[in-house]
């Protein structure tokens, strides 16, 4: 019997505290064996000054909570937090924040990676960014790599969710 | 009907949401893309590769032969860089 | 250009905290773009009252600091811990904690299975379970599942590693 | 040499450690194993089942036909179950 609490979705400018969310998953509960999380973070790859990220607030929001439902039934969880950040991000800055909790660590792992490939193919985010040698500013291209990371999810289940 | 633009789209047509009224046989998204890219050189520069740039309707998600109805939200933006 | 930090390894009877380590392992750095983690929790199946955990000091540190080393050859890291607790634990508490960090999402997600598949499977651990009804005690034993998991790794690398 | 037991093997054997100075013809871990068992009810208990306990010497998993010195630390324990 695994009962899943309703997957928390935020699209913030300010930071995400990691153990802060994590405890809200697991707090009063005796059934969470698993906790996985993914962080991403701000490279300063190749100049960058910092990113600027972009959503559509209301259709990001629903997307992601449609991508954490699928997860919710696809694997057996007790709990799923994504948090995006959005605005200027510089090098070092966390950018998003997955979390999945299980009783079993497979379902944790597996669903937190699905959770981050889709989140770079399927969630209406944009970015720009900005140099440090003033090159001006560059808007981040999709990449194939990242389609084929969340494609092999839709190849592995059958699915064809966005 | 609202429509709305992010990232480049916004930049080159110059604003991030305007009200439109198209005339009754922009039936489509992709009708509607070509309609729009008339409306100024920035909207023209914003459509002129209309395989770069992706659509929502109403939040969703939308393929350029979606039918588009008057009250709709209309989205349009590049392939999406989350994460 | 990936720079691994040495792996940090720890045995302890003291709670760990997730966003601390976290920290840790990005702290001054802007190559770092993405963190996975783990984290497993003593779950009250069955009438579950305590976990105590045990191990062997000394060579239990050395098998996680083998397999820590090996993710980071396997992998691009840019460092990893791990945190395992012994002791008397309680349903709810968190019992161990691994971390990688990457440039790239896949090498931290990948890296981060791997390790808690092994410390599964590799690490030299004991549990005994304690009951509330007064059944007395009963010490865990291997799991096959735990066995196949960890052969994944191996069968998919043709390493042999412990 | 230092013999070590962890998890039920020490249970069974009383103690967690025990100084043993075995006769030179235990030459290898399963013969080291044969000999402790002779020491006590408890030893015997412990090693009735040689297939369900693992070794290692000086803090390496060791097979049973591992060899054996006299200064060697050899740790008997069942099937890790760590994480």
């Amino acid at each position: 019997m695994t009962t899943a609490a309703a997957p928390g979705v935020r699209v913030q400018e300010a930071p995400f505290d990691l153990s802060a969310e994590s405890a809200a998953l697991t707090a009063g509960r005796e059934d969470v064996g698993a906790v996985a999380s993914f962080v991403g973070l701000c490279r300063a790859d190749d100049g960058l000054a910092a990113l600027v990220l972009e959503h559509y607030p209301g259709m990001t929001e629903r997307a992601i909570a449609g991508i954490a439902a699928e997860a919710c039934e696809r694997w057996p969880l007790t709990g799923c937090t994504v948090v995006h950040r959005v605005g200027r991000l510089r090098p070092g800055e966390p950018i998003v924040l997955v979390l999945t909790a299980s009783p079993h660590r497979a379902a944790a792992l597996e669903s937190c990676a699905f959770l981050i490939d889709w989140l770079k193919t399927g969630a209406p985010f944009w970015k720009r960014e900005e140099f440090t040698d003033g090159r001006g500013e560059r808007w981040v291209e999709a990449k194939a790599e990242d389609d084929a990371a969340a494609a092999r999810w839709a190849a592995r289940a059958g699915s064809a969710a966005a | 009907m609202q429509v709305l633009y992010f990232a480049w789209v916004r930049q080159k047509v110059g604003v991030g949401a305007e009200e439109v009224a198209p005339p009754p046989d922009v039936a489509d998204v992709a009708g509607l893309m070509r309609w729009l890219s008339g409306r100024s050189p920035g909207h023209a520069a914003a459509f002129a590769n209309a395989g770069a740039i992706r659509a929502a309707v109403n939040q969703d998600f939308a393929a350029p032969d979606r039918r588009l109805s008057p009250g709709d939200e209309v989205a349009f933006f590049p392939p999406v860089t989350g994460g």
